[in-house]
């Protein structure tokens, strides 16, 4: 597998930079990581993921989509699509390349979501596998392997260098991109780092965290169980799960007046907030009750009955460090699973 | 905010002003001719406890570089006691935005009666140079709200 | 969306000069909503109204901005004019392009530019205004006077006069105030009983009056035309309705040793009393703190000489409560305390006194019968001095900054009728100013230098010693002569400052009317309002205002009756249509907005919600009293939810102001 | 105190005087405790937790449990016991229908420092004498019980309960506490420097609510930033405008009435110090007009709701500290 010495890093992102914007993920002033653009001298988190997941690139928290400009009674109406420009996210985790999955598979079905596929399309994901993963973590759960990552690229590290494998043609455009920096290299070490790191998925306490009881069958034994009520009593009805969450995808359209004409964007909204999905007569889900259920039954019921058997969540862990109350898919999954 | 032909920079100041001796104090600079600037807008309010902090940041926030407001002399509230208020919630206020970094010379609060046309004027004329001063409202400023 | 005209004026050349009329109205013409958009030369012409009611005819407008002067000026002008057309008043809006446009810019360009800005503004503002409808509220035809002295019985007879019934709450046992204590009254010289009692017995026969003696007003709750008010009537251990006022127990109680505060505590009276011979009512009082019988059970004395068997040791306070169309304060004045006035040796010795107990004194009913002597050794006083403006006009925080206003006159009294009385004796005046403004005040003040030779001194006493001779050391300046001055006084009289009553404060906050910071009663304009207060309903009589003198009084007294006569004479009032308002969906029932209401315009119901989650719940919500609520709009921001707005100063509104400003 | 906690509220609900008691839940690790209602001896037996863990504030809950038919007990640390008298004091709970039990205060643990250490994988965490021994998948690893330590309970204000019906554990003081010191450092900077501070802080926030959701003090039946009429209303900060002006509207909202309880940092998933703008404002009111501790009583009058003829003018921003 072609590699590159992990001490050469900087020139490996001093390379990519120089055709394409690069984000990687490190560390802030307060300690989290987080994925910002490359420059000279930033190094790669040694977390083990970003406070918040990549999904932004492809779906950023606010879009601008059409402007509306007023001169007196005149309106213009200026549509703000562009052609996205190109740009690498490096370091991408096993799981949040998977989330990229899910979301095509919401927007880029038909009708495609244009602004999406503008960005995905220029979009370049080189993700990396998990050596360490966390007590949070339970990708397993739902198929992924943290140590045979998705995306367009791979990445591995046994310590001392960085190997790198093409998923797709423009994983392989990527790499020859960047393949003057490259060397072929020896992966024993490597089949040994991967081998430990499956040791320890095995051991992770949620190992055995299983979606059986789970998938679009099963709904009516779900949606009715009295269970929701307890699990959710507690809920804050924040929107903290939904936003460091890869996969959720929901959003709200909204006009912005500025005083010379109007802005309408669209922007990140929570099934958990109270005025989620609001139409005319008010909203459809009343109680927190509801609202809970609805996140949870998307995930795990409607998003499979869609989308083949596709659950809704990734196991990164996001919610379960983030929640306020320490409520989360996990416990739901196993307060549901018991009959 | 905007830049007229010698380049100077022209500050939007709005001023809120309690109807009872604010306006009143403002009205009577117009009668006795005293000039201030263009750039001060006034808002008529019943008292000056009307205005609530949102309605600052939303000036600041639609593209004003400073916000002054007006009422009558502690003691002298034609509510009795509604410009105690003002004074404590735009204390706080201001104080807050001064933590925030924004410069202290775009918010002011002036007691201004009924009876002082000239001390109206005077003040707008001062505030107003303050602001040009400080130049435009970048540090709260909407962007979307920016003319272009 | 609206279907909007706008209207500029020239006002002559007064807008139209600095102000490019004709851009204005056709910038404003392409604003959304405006339908018509015309200038005129002047709108609050009669064809200038006209112009205005037509167009809203013709063109079926829902609102109507007029760019002229001060809406101040000419805001009521087109209310009307919209009304009379049909259009509800409250969707008039004026954009101010004279006293704030026209008149302080010069250049013509930019007047314009901000004219079209303020047009805007309003145009902004107008499209937000909802048709606002005035309410009444019924007035109850009955006042209440606070307070029993000379301002109080003036302003109960005068409306008690006008046929509304009239009750007067009075703290004492008797009526009469601090006017029944004084001897004559400046500058006539007559005598204060014999013009005051006359007027307290006519108070205590008319059949609309009704006297609430040894009584405090313990709760005021509601609003102009409809306040509900508690009284406390003290227990005073006697039957009212049953004491014939005879004197008889007051004669038989063996407890005497009871300092007299009729007479400034310069001599004694009974545990049971009347305070004086022409009290109103004449009943008497047990005071409970020197009572035997009701300090320890031991005595009776009263109960059994009691012809008519009035005496009820068991009496216990009762709370009346009574519903007014009208409250007129008239809590008075006091002396001030002499407590930080160490300079002054009174409460060393007894033979310096305050001008009220000289008054008492040299009174016929007073401790010595009228005859002044000492009351150190009950001798003749041979040489008098009298110190002015004790505690008043002082900027230390010792004494109060106002001008007591009653003193120079009644020591010039003091000083002529001793010189009269005996004229074997010197009086000094030491004095800052002599203020005689007033109706043969200086004439006055002049007799008593001129006729009768008191010493008028220019200069304040610095010190007052008692010395052991019996003499009194005054030493003081000649600011005149420049020279100091030591005197052997027999006596010192100090013309003490006044201030309000203590319980003036607690009912200012009862009432919800504001006070200054020397807790006088604030008129709702110094000028043109000077006997209401900015509250409603609320009418100030006497000193409780501003220190007056007995005549000021009295018109005081009668002009708040004037004004409660004409609230009471409405059977409903007009309330501002201007008011708070309440969304009960969002309200939290927090009460930030009650405790910032200068008016306690709002309370809190307990009411039924059907809730967003479909659950029905018991929710605690503010609900505004609209006849009460001024709008000042305080309330509007204590609210954190913004359930609370007021009408016609929407949050809305002012926001699209804002923003039509700032585009 | 865990079993003596669960052996009075057993107690209470087999003797009637509650219905229902608000405590905290264990989860699925060491520390992802949840605050919830237990109705029954035997939930409580299985679930109930209180630990170094347990630091949420379950006093907001009482605003929708009070409410409920039958009275409601609540195990309240001494700072959560300001947040239930400020509840009560804006009639946002029923008093009557709560029993309190104040329990100790802090400190607590906060994971996230735990975390920061780079230690993973963490299976289980113990105090042994004031080292916390982590059990991990990699391995036992130490650190020192005050590293971890909350920072809401670093710069506690008071150990003492200011409203309770019965104690388990003692009374304390209220402390003296350091609480103001990064305000006060914030104040000498200069106004860029300051700007720059929270303009790094502030650009983080996602907008979830958390801070409002989980703060005593919001209990809007509808909030400013969720009402499409009030003119703020927005989901998402599409300007840095936005950002600060969510933050200041909602420390303007809360001053005076805001007891310092924390809750809003401990819950900020981006690490945004947003306890300091609230204290900004306590400390402003202390030194303006007189100390005042929101919750500390149920009667006072709100600093924001009161004024005194001689208070300072805004001017007095201006006039002090570094530009």
């Amino acid at each position: 597998m072609l590699k590159i010495s992990l001490s050469r890093l900087e020139e490996l992102f001093a390379a990519i930079a120089e055709k394409q914007t690069l984000y990687i993920p490190s560390d802030r002033a307060d300690g989290a990581a987080e994925f910002t653009k490359w420059e000279p001298g930033k190094a790669l988190t040694q977390k083990l993921n970003t406070l918040r997941s990549a999904k932004d690139f492809f779906f950023p928290q606010t879009e601008n989509i059409v402007d509306f400009k007023m001169e007196g009674k005149n309106i213009q109406v200026i549509d703000q699509r562009s052609e996205h420009e190109d740009f690498v996210i490096f370091g991408v985790r096993p799981c949040d390349a998977r989330s990229f999955t899910i979301l095509d598979k919401v927007f880029l079905s038909e009708p495609v979501d244009s602004f999406y596929k503008n960005r995905r399309d220029h979009g370049t994901v080189v993700t990396m596998a998990c050596s360490r993963p966390a007590e949070t973590c339970f990708c397993g759960t739902f198929g992924i392997d943290a140590t045979e990552p998705e995306g367009d690229a791979a990445c591995w590290s046994d310590g001392e260098d960085l190997f790198i494998k093409a998923n797709n043609d423009k994983g392989q455009a990527f790499i020859d991109s960047i393949s003057s920096l490259l060397e072929e290299g020896d992966t024993a070490k490597l089949d040994q780092v991967k081998a430990k790191t499956k040791e320890i998925l095995s051991r992770l306490p949620l190992a055995n965290l299983s979606t059986a009881a789970f998938g679009g069958d099963t709904l009516n034994e779900h949606f009715n169980s009295e269970k929701w009520a307890e699990l959710s009593e507690s809920c804050l009805g924040c929107g903290t799960c939904t936003f460091v969450c890869p996969t959720c995808q929901c959003y709200d359209i909204k006009d912005f007046n500025t005083g010379n004409g109007i802005k309408r964007f669209r922007c990140w909204d929570s099934c958990m907030y109270s005025d989620f999905t609001k139409m005319a007569h008010g909203n459809p889900r009343t109680s927190q009750l509801e609202r809970f259920r609805q996140r949870f039954m998307h995930k795990l019921v409607y998003f499979p009955a869609n989308n083949n058997g596709e659950f809704g969540c990734v196991g990164c862990g996001r919610c379960l460090s983030k929640c306020p109350i320490s409520m989360n898919i996990v416990k739901v999954m196993k307060a549901l699973e018991v009959k | 905010m905007q830049v007229n032909e010698n380049k100077e920079f022209q500050p939007l100041i709005v001023a809120f002003c309690c109807n009872w001796c604010s306006y009143a104090g403002a009205d009577l600079s117009g009668t006795n001719r005293l000039n201030y600037p263009t750039n001060v807008k006034i808002i008529r309010v019943p008292c000056s406890c009307r205005v609530n902090p949102m309605f600052i940041l939303r000036a600041f926030q639609r593209g004003a570089d400073g916000v002054i407001l007006c009422g009558c002399h502690p003691g002298d509230c034609h509510y009795t006691s509604g410009n105690y208020f003002t004074r404590r919630r735009m204390t706080l206020l201001f104080s807050m935005l001064d933590f925030l970094g924004i410069e202290r010379d775009r918010t002011r609060v002036e007691w201004v009666s009924a009876a002082e046309g000239a001390k109206f004027a005077a003040t707008m004329n001062e505030f107003t140079e303050a602001v040009r001063k400080l130049g435009p409202n970048r540090r709260l400023e909407d962007l979307r709200c920016r003319k272009q | 969306m609206q279907r909007i005209g706008v209207f500029v004026c020239h006002c002559g050349t007064n807008i139209a000069a600095t102000v490019d009329v004709k851009a204005v109205a056709e910038a404003l013409g392409h604003e959304p909503g405006v339908v018509i958009s015309q200038d005129y030369q002047y709108m609050c012409s009669e064809s200038g109204q006209n112009l205005v009611k037509d167009a809203i005819k013709e063109h079926d407008l829902g609102g109507v901005v007029i760019c002229s002067c001060s809406p101040r000026m000419h805001e009521n002008t087109f209310r009307k004019a919209a009304a009379s057309a049909g259009l509800n008043p409250y969707l008039v809006e004026i954009a101010n392009i004279r006293e704030q446009c026209s008149w302080i810019h010069k250049d013509i360009a930019t007047a314009t530019e901000k004219a079209i800005i303020l047009g805007k503004a309003a145009i902004a503002k107008v499209h937000l205004n909802t048709p606002l409808t005035s309410m009444e509220s019924p007035v109850v035809k009955r006042a209440l006077v606070i307070g029993g002295g000379i301002a109080g019985i003036q302003t109960a007879l005068d409306i008690a006069e006008a046929g509304f019934d009239v009750d007067i709450v009075e703290k004492q046992p008797t009526i009469g105030g601090k006017m029944a204590q004084i001897d004559k009254t400046f500058p006539t010289l007559d005598c204060a009983a014999c013009i005051l009692t006359p007027k307290m017995v006519e108070a205590s026969q008319n059949e609309h009056i009704t006297i609430h003696s040894f009584s405090e007003v313990e709760d005021v709750k509601g609003f102009v035309g409809n306040f509900t008010v508690k009284i406390r009537k003290k227990a005073r251990y006697v039957d009212e309705t049953k004491c014939t006022g005879c004197g008889l127990c007051t004669e038989k109680c063996p407890m005497k040793k009871v300092p007299n505060e009729f007479n400034m505590g310069l001599d004694n009276r009974s545990a049971v009393y009347i305070p004086f011979a022409q009290a109103v009512p004449k009943v008497a009082t047990i005071d409970p703190n020197y009572c035997m019988m009701l300090k320890n059970g031991k005595c009776g004395v009263c109960s059994k000489v009691c012809s008519v068997g009035a005496i009820d040791y068991k009496q216990q306070d009762r709370i009346i409560e009574e519903k007014y169309g009208a409250i007129v304060v008239a809590t008075g004045f006091n002396p001030i305390k002499l407590d930080k006035y160490d300079e002054f040796a009174y409460n060393q010795c007894p033979d310096v006194v305050t001008s009220l107990e000289l008054e008492r004194l040299m009174n016929a009913a007073g401790p010595n019968g009228g005859t002044l002597l000492r009351p150190s050794d009950k001798t003749h006083p041979h040489t008098i001095v009298f110190v002015q403006c004790v505690g008043s006009r002082c900027d230390d925080s010792k004494g109060k900054p106002y001008c007591s206003k009653i003193c120079c006159m009644y020591t010039a009294k003091h000083a002529m009728l001793i010189r009269e009385k005996y004229p074997d004796t010197e009086v000094y005046v030491f004095y800052i100013d002599v203020r005689t403004p007033g109706k043969n005040f200086d004439e006055f003040y002049r007799r008593a230098v001129e006729q009768y030779n008191v010493h008028y001194i220019k200069g304040m006493v610095g010190k007052v010693t008692p010395k052991s001779d019996g003499k009194i050391g005054v030493q003081a300046s000649d600011l005149l002569s420049n020279e100091q001055l030591h005197i052997d006084a027999d006596m010192v009289v100090l013309a003490v400052a006044i201030e309000p009553d203590k319980t003036a404060r607690p009912l200012a906050t009862m009432l919800t009317t504001q006070m200054d910071t020397n807790d006088f009663f604030t008129e709702a304009h110094p000028k043109l309002r000077p006997v209401e207060s900015a509250t409603a309903g609320i009418f100030l009589s006497g000193a409780c205002q501003g220190p007056k003198d007995i005549p000021e009084t009295v018109a005081q007294g009668s002009a708040a009756a004037a004004k409660a006569i004409g609230l009471l004479c409405k059977n409903s009032i007009t309330c501002n249509p201007c008011t708070a308002h309440s969304n009960e969906l969002m309200c939290n029932g927090c009460s930030s907005c009650e405790k910032v209401c200068p008016y306690g315009a709002i309370t809190y119901i307990d009411k039924e919600f059907r809730m967003p989650d479909r659950t029905t719940a018991i929710r605690r919500v503010a609900s505004v009293n609209p006849a009460v609520c001024q709008g000042c709009g305080a309330c509007t921001v204590a609210c954190p939810s913004g359930a609370m707005d007021l009408s016609g100063f929407s949050n809305s509104q002012i926001m699209a102001e804002v923003d039509a400003i700032c585009k | 105190m865990q079993e003596a906690m669960i052996k009075r509220a057993k107690e209470l609900l087999a003797d009637g005087s509650v219905k229902r008691v608000i405590g905290w839940k264990r989860g699925e690790f060491a520390y992802d405790i949840t605050p919830a209602v237990f109705e029954s001896a035997e939930e409580l037996d299985k679930d109930f937790v209180f630990d170094d863990f347990t630091s949420a504030n379950v006093s907001k809950y009482l605003v929708k449990e009070s409410k409920k038919e039958g009275k409601v007990l609540v195990f309240l640390k001494p700072c959560d016991t300001y947040s239930l008298n400020q509840l009560t004091k804006e009639h946002r709970v029923d008093r009557d229908n709560i029993y309190v039990i104040g329990i100790p205060g802090g400190p607590k643990l906060d994971i996230e420092k735990i975390k920061a250490k780079g230690i993973t994988g963490i299976l289980s965490v113990k105090n042994d004498n004031y080292t916390l021994k982590i059990d991990t998948l990699y391995g036992e690893e130490t650190m020192p019980f005050s590293e971890a330590i909350l920072d809401k309970c670093a710069s506690c204000k008071s150990k003492k309960h200011v409203t309770y019906d019965e104690l388990i554990g003692e009374d304390g003081d209220v402390l003296d506490s350091d609480r103001f010191d990064m305000v006060e450092k914030l104040e000498n900077m200069t106004a860029q420097e300051r700007y720059d501070f929270w303009r790094e802080q502030l650009s983080k926030c996602i907008r979830c609510n958390a801070c409002r959701n989980v703060c005593p003090a919001c209990t809007c039946e509808k909030c400013v930033f969720d009402n499409p009429n009030s003119g703020v209303e927005n989901k998402a900060a599409s300007d840095s405008f936005e950002e600060n002006m969510f933050h200041i509207i909602r420390a303007f909202h809360v001053a005076g009435r805001c007891t310092d309880c924390g809750e809003c940092s401990r819950v900020c998933p981006q690490n945004i110090p947003l306890h300091l703008l609230n204290r900004k404002f306590i400390k402003d009111i202390n030194s303006l007009y007189g100390e005042y501790q929101a919750g500390a009583d149920t009667t006072s009058r709100a600093p924001l709701t009161d004024y005194t003829a001689d208070d300072c003018e805004a001017s007095i921003v201006h006039e002090r500290g570094a530009e």
